[in-house]
């Protein structure tokens, strides 16, 4: 069968391709995506923990459906306030957006 | 005695294990014949629901419909879809290539997964998941996303403005929808389609007539057909998201779209009519097909009645209608129903009925409560009823893109 | 190598090269849908998982609404010079050493992990995991408030997002 | 109203009538004299009250007239002030009165009041006169009135004030005060006419030098009151307290002075100051500056009076301690600068020529007679002569003040002003125009000059001379009768030159009698020129010694504890004094008889240079300008001014302040710059410094701030977890 560990480099890797993505990419939205990558690979380990080692508990699942819950509030928001930055500067790209330089 | 499927299925099995397949290398090919059958099924049937609906359309307003092609024409279909094969592929320039061709294929693919789940008869059901109601909704959204992606690739200011409408209109009906849902999930305490169907002794629509209608109705704008078929509405813009879509896409789009209605009436029919349930149908497992299948085509009827009868919506009246009206319904439903349930699941070990009677008695008080909030709603909207109609709401963009400057636009 | 570690190492593939791609690829639209590949990988992995209802929930909630969500963002914010431009910034190559080295940190401390190779243990028949999750969800002694929470940070993000991107009439 | 009360409100109506014509009636002339002489008539009346019951009293020296009441406290006791009328002050008290009331009327007329206002007199200035066109259109000019009137009464009304309360006085303290504010009184009349630069500076003179006297007199009343504790006469001559002092070193051990000695000879200075005495004589002839009736009060009745009244008020503490006929040091001091005094100012009185010049120098050697008389222990003859001296000094001096009057009508008629109606020599043969004036003025020069039986002068001079052969102190007894030869000369060379002989000028043709106002003052005073000498004719004198009872010896004999015997009669004394009497006065009028306008002085060609060191008094006013004068100004100027002030004290400020503006830049580029500033700016450019390097932490850039976020939050994770799992 799969070992836990197949899952958990999964999640690792899955989590940093989506950590050079927030980092790499210029576009707002692509940032988000990253973001919502990484969520996955935490969604993964957490369900890959709950069904290889606490298979018993449900504590596992409980904590993945708080992350949906999470990540979908989490989109809707920074979604919408790109929109608006977009609205108010005619642009999505993340250096563009540094009115709170230092 | 056995469906005649499950008869076929036994007798292939056997069959291969002869031939010294492993049992594994069985169960899988088996699996997979079972989905090429249920998927060419669905298929197959598109074919003759388009002609029976073309019939049907015609008959309603008192003409023939297609009847030289073999009998009352029903091999209409046939020559339509050589038409359409023969029909030139034109892919718009600057089109998305992938995006322009996966499009329609998402679209059909989407309808047919819903059949995977549908028990056409006690044991005859493609997989019977656990979370088969969530996963019709699942599906459901997928149509959406077709629709966005030949939408978007098809590089048509119109087509991506069609498709804006139709996803707007599809996310705005899944809420109501999903809402709808839960309540036969809170009667029958299972997502399992089967569980839901072996629990309707007595049919849920005799329980929840509201959380039928509204079921219904949401479905009905989810296929994008009828009142709501601001899809491809002539009078719209041109064809929606299909306008830049020729030949054998543009067949697939209009398959899916057909599937889609026939697939919603099977659903309504298994959520809220019982399915397979009928006479005889544990000992029979045939006559559950045939009793599914009746109620199937008499909900379809209904739809095509609709589809044929009723005037267009329009956009902002459709959405207002969903979020306005059937969400706010469909919530105050589902809690009202949720809080009888759990009362009822206290008190009527009590009330010591006689055990045949408990499923009636259920239905009876159920439906009682959906009286009451019939009424109530039927209150509600008394000193709205002239007001709506003279106020005419102007149009409100659902999420409107800055007009970038002229000289940016490629 | 067993049937179903072919398929996970199959979908595996797939998600990763599909997650690259969205990283990678210069159109925004096909970054979403390769976003939008990704996630059927996960769910086809909660499937491995045995976890039925997650994937079905991961298919709504991240498929059906926020990849949805974010194709129409795209379109929105859709600005041709956007889109033909380098995708990545000045500091992507920086970017991409520190994934490296926190991919080998992770595994490398994972792999400490004594229960790092633990196999599969059977599951425990008898209780529905979405029974137990669905009990677990609302049963007050262990995740209501978490649950409750969750409703109300749904409820807040709605309004947040509407007010957000309301645009004020003149 | 007991006769103490009376004696208390004496003083009193001269000084309301002061405030009263300072505040109110200065406007109104006739108003004001009215108010000013009915002030004295009542002093006058009070006075003359008290004198009389004085003369009814037996043995007035042991239970005279008085009362005393508490005034300052000092610590638990209370210092006395009180009024005390004993046989002395009784006498001083009548002559005062008179005097003081006869100058008062006189002064009316001098003043010309009911003449018209002067054309261009101003205030400050003597009247120049104005021009009249009278019934039949004559033009001529008339004296005119003087300007500040009012003023003049208003300041001899104070001036009578200071004289009474030092008279009735019965302690040092309060006779003090009267003795200050005559002082006062001498400087506002002598400046009466400020207008004029040098009556200004004689004012000034006058009050600088006798303040100078009364600074020692202050002296030796301070250190009496320390010795004994009180400045009651009454107390201090009591037998034991002068036995005290007399016995009580002088502090300090001055010159083996005792402590009654020191305290009498400090006194006696303070006379000297006031009663012009030798060294401190220079400010009286300058008083001429002031009106004459000023004078005669100055010079006659109150002013210089009152410095002898005080001596021999403190007679018995100067004799302290004498055995019987020694003198004491201060006796000794006094006989010698009285008899000093009396010869120098003699001397100078015979070679001026201003008519009220003369009679200022034999004011100072008649005083010094007194003070010489004291000196030798004289104190009845000394008491005598005062009063004497009293009557026909003011009598002459009232009288050249007509003459003058008379001389200033002439100048006006005649209307030539460079003839100066003062100087004796433009007078001449006045007897025939101003014959009162004349005869008041013969009987007043007769008595001076002690013309022989008849005046007043004669008896006390007489006395005096009589007193000093007695006692066998014979440099007194010739100084003394030589200055009575030049005294009889130069008062006979004065009534010469300016009554007998024909008028030398103009003016002197012109001139025209003084107005009723001013004889009837002369006449009165020419009376008790002559009648009061008969009142101290000595017993067994030749012929008439018994017709009249020596009643001054036994009135004013009295004031003293044991009552002083009359001197043993003896023919020489007699016979010097009608010698030198009628000597002095053939020679003057035998000098003087042929005298010619604008020949030389006899007396010029007699003494040559001499005489003019005599006109010009020995030269004192200028050795004290030289002596004093100038080093004061000296010193005030260059010494004090040039030296200290700009010198040391301008030098070290300047020299503190160049020094800071040298330290001061040298702290601003030293200290100030470098290190102040230098830390400040240390401070603000190296925080801007390290603001600006950490700018480029915070670029705005969302996703450098993930890297940085991820690069730490990864690395500390990874070394824990590291750190965890290794055992």
């Amino acid at each position: 069968m799969i070992p836990l560990s197949w899952y958990l480099i999964l999640a690792a890797a899955l989590f940093c391709i989506g950590l050079f993505g927030v980092l790499g990419r210029r576009n707002a939205i692509a940032i988000l995506m990253g973001i919502e990558l990484m969520l996955n690979a935490v969604n993964i380990n957490l369900v890959a923990f709950w069904r290889y080692r606490a298979a018993e508990g449900i504590a596992g699942q409980a904590f993945a459906i708080i992350v949906f819950a999470v990540a979908a509030a989490e989109v809707a928001v920074g979604l919408a306030l790109i929109i608006s930055i977009y609205r108010r500067r005619n642009s999505v790209v993340a250096d563009d957006i540094n009115l709170m330089k230092g | 005695m056995d469906h005649p499927i499950t008869i076929i299925a036994r007798w292939l099995e056997t069959l291969m294990l002869g031939w010294g397949l492993a049992p594994g290398a069985v169960t899988t090919i088996l699996t997979l014949l079972g989905a090429a059958v249920v998927g060419a099924f669905g298929l197959g049937l598109v074919i003759f629901t388009i002609w029976l609906e073309r019939k049907l359309y015609a008959r309603i307003q008192d003409r023939l419909g297609p009847n030289r092609v073999g009998p009352w024409g029903i091999l209409q279909t046939f020559p339509d879809m050589i038409k359409i094969f023969t029909k030139e592929f034109i892919t718009p320039d600057g089109a998305d290539k992938v995006v322009y061709n996966l499009a329609p294929i998402l679209s059909v693919s989407a309808v047919l997964l819903t059949w995977a789940v549908i028990p056409f008869a006690p044991a005859i059901i493609g997989t019977d998941v656990n979370v088969g109601v969530l996963y019709l909704v699942a599906v459901g959204s997928l149509g959406a996303l077709s629709i966005i992606m030949a939408g978007w690739s098809s590089n048509n200011k119109y087509a991506m403005l069609g498709a804006f409408r139709a996803v707007a209109q599809m996310v705005s009906y899944e809420v109501p929808m999903v809402l709808a849902l839960l309540i036969p999930v809170l009667l029958a305490q299972t997502m399992k389609m089967n569980g839901l169907v072996e629990a309707q002794q007595v049919w849920f629509i005799f329980y929840v007539p509201i959380a039928a209608l509204i079921f219904f109705i949401t479905s009905l704008a989810e296929t994008g057909r009828a009142p709501f078929d601001l899809l491809e509405a002539e009078s719209e813009l041109v064809a929606g998201f299909q306008t830049e879509y020729s030949g054998l896409k543009f067949g697939m789009f209009y398959v899916g779209e057909f599937l889609h209605a026939f697939t919603i009436s099977a659903l309504t029919a298994t959520l809220f009519l019982g399915g397979w349930q009928g006479l005889g149908a544990e000992r029979f497992p045939i006559l559950g097909t045939i009793f599914f299948f009746i109620k199937t085509f008499a909900v379809y009827f209904v739809v095509i009645w609709i589809r044929i009868s009723l005037p267009r919506l329009r956009i902002d009246q459709l959405l207002n209608f969903s979020w306005k009206f059937l969400t706010p319904l469909a919530l105050v439903l589902l809690l009202a129903t949720a809080i009888v349930e759990k009362l009822w699941l206290d008190l009527y070990p009590s009330l010591n009925l006689v055990v045949g009677a408990v499923p009636w008695v259920h239905a009876g008080v159920h439906f009682v409560l959906n009286l009451l909030i019939l009424w109530g709603m039927l209150n509600l909207l008394k000193p709205h009823k002239v007001k709506t109609r003279r106020t005419v709401a102007e149009p409100r963009p659902v999420a409107v893109a800055p007009e970038p400057p002229v000289s940016e636009i490629s | 190598m067993t049937p179903v570690q072919l398929i996970f190492l199959a979908v595996a593939a797939v998600t990763l090269a599909a997650a690259l791609m969205v990283v990678l690829t210069r159109n925004l639209i096909h970054a979403a849908l390769w976003l939008i590949v990704t996630l059927f990988g996960v769910a086809v992995f909660y499937v491995l998982l045995n976890a039925g209802f997650f994937a079905v929930v991961q298919v709504v909630v991240y498929i059906g609404a926020i990849a949805i969500l974010f194709i129409f963002a795209a379109m929105l914010t859709r600005r041709v010079m956007q889109d033909t431009g380098p995708q990545l910034n000045a500091g992507s190559w920086l970017a991409g050493l520190v994934a490296v080295l926190s991919f080998g940190g992770l595994v490398a401390v994972l792999s400490q992990w004594p229960g790092f190779s633990s196999q599969a243990a059977a599951l425990p028949e008898g209780a529905d995991p979405l029974v137990q999750l669905g009990t677990a969800l609302v049963s007050p002694d262990a995740y209501v408030l978490p649950f409750e929470l969750a409703s109300v940070l749904l409820v807040a993000a709605m309004i947040g997002a509407i007010t957000v991107s309301l645009e004020k009439k003149p | 109203m007991t006769i103490d009360t009376l004696i208390w409100l004496i003083p009193l109506p001269p000084l309301l009538a002061f405030f009263v014509i300072v505040l109110f009636t200065n406007r109104h002339r006739a108003l004001s004299h009215s108010i000013a002489i009915g002030a004295a008539l009542l002093s006058w009346l009070g006075s003359m009250v008290v004198f009389f019951r004085a003369l009814q009293v037996e043995h007035f020296g042991e239970h005279p007239f008085g009362s005393q009441i508490n005034w300052l406290q000092t610590g638990d006791t209370w210092f006395k002030i009180g009024v005390l009328i004993d046989p002395l002050s009784a006498a001083v008290i009548f002559f005062v009165a008179w005097t003081v009331l006869m100058i008062f009327v006189y002064s009316v007329g001098y003043h010309n009041y009911g003449q018209p206002k002067g054309d261009h007199d101003r205030k400050g200035l003597p009247p120049h006169g104005a021009n009249v066109v009278d019934a039949h259109l004559h033009k001529h000019q008339v004296p005119s009135i003087e300007p500040m009137y009012s003023r003049f009464f208003a300041f001899i009304g104070l001036f009578a004030f200071g004289m009474y309360t030092l008279v009735i006085s019965d302690n040092l303290l309060t006779l003090f005060a009267g003795w200050e504010v005559m002082g006062l009184c001498s400087y506002l009349l002598i400046g009466f006419w400020y207008g004029k630069e040098s009556a200004r500076a004689a004012a000034i003179k006058a009050f600088i030098t006798t303040r100078i006297g009364d600074v020692f007199m202050l002296l030796g009343i301070a250190y009496l009151y320390s010795a004994t504790g009180t400045l009651t006469f009454r107390e201090i001559f009591a037998e034991e307290t002068l036995a005290h002092l007399a016995s009580t070193p002088a502090v300090g051990g001055f010159l083996g002075l005792s402590a009654a000695g020191m305290i009498g000879i400090l006194l006696f200075i303070g006379t000297i100051g006031k009663s012009a005495q030798w060294p401190l004589h220079v400010w009286l002839p300058d008083a001429m500056e002031g009106p004459t009736p000023v004078l005669a009060m100055i010079h006659a009745a109150t002013m210089v009076s009152a410095g002898v009244y005080m001596v021999i008020r403190m007679f018995p503490l100067l004799s302290a301690g004498a055995e019987h006929g020694a003198l004491t040091s201060p006796m000794l001091v006094m006989s010698f600068i009285g008899a000093f005094t009396a010869l120098f100012a003699a001397t100078i009185a015979v070679a001026q020529n201003d008519i009220k010049r003369v009679l200022a120098f034999s004011t100072i050697s008649q005083l010094g007679y007194m003070i010489a008389a004291l000196g030798i222990g004289a104190y009845v003859a000394a008491a005598f002569h005062l009063i004497t001296h009293a009557f026909f000094k003011a009598l002459l001096f009232l009288g050249s003040g007509s003459v003058i009057h008379g001389m200033e009508h002439g100048v006006l008629h005649t209307g030539d002003h460079s003839v100066d109606p003062q100087d004796m020599f433009n007078m001449g043969g006045l007897r025939k125009k101003m014959p009162i004036t004349f005869w008041t003025f013969l009987i007043g020069g007769f008595a001076l000059s002690g013309f022989p039986l008849i005046t007043a002068g004669f008896w006390s001079k007489d006395e005096i001379l009589a007193d000093a052969f007695g006692h066998g102190h014979w440099a007194v007894f010739l100084t003394l009768a030589l200055a009575a030869l030049l005294t009889a000369f130069y008062t006979m060379r004065q009534i010469t030159l300016a009554f007998l002989g024909q008028p030398r000028t103009e003016a002197a043709k012109h001139a025209h009698e003084t107005p009723w106002t001013m004889t009837l003052p002369l006449v009165v005073l020419a009376v008790f020129a002559i009648g009061y000498g008969w009142v101290g004719i000595p017993e067994h004198f030749p012929v008439i010694g018994g017709l009249l009872p020596n009643w001054f010896h036994e009135f004013v004999g009295g004031t003293l504890a044991h009552h002083p015997e009359a001197v043993a009669f003896s023919r020489w004394p007699l016979l010097t004094s009608l010698v030198v009497a009628l000597g002095g006065l053939g020679l003057g009028w035998l000098t003087y008889r042929h005298y010619k306008a604008g020949a030389q002085d006899p007396l010029q060609k007699l003494l040559g240079p001499l005489h003019k060191v005599l006109q010009s008094k020995y030269y004192f006013d200028e050795l004290y300008d030289k002596v004093f004068v100038k080093p004061v100004y000296w010193i005030a100027d260059t010494f004090t001014n040039q030296w200290m002030d700009r010198g040391v004290i301008d030098g070290f400020l300047h020299a503190v302040s160049r020094l800071m503006l040298g330290i001061g830049p040298i702290l601003r580029n030293y200290f100030d710059k470098p290190v102040v500033n230098g830390i400040g700016d240390f401070f603000g450019e190296g925080s801007k410094k390290l603001g600006r390097s950490m700018r480029v932490l915070q670029p705005g850039k969302v996703q450098s701030y993930m890297l940085a976020a991820m690069v730490l939050a990864f690395g500390t994770l990874f070394y824990y977890i590291y750190r965890l799992l290794r055992p």
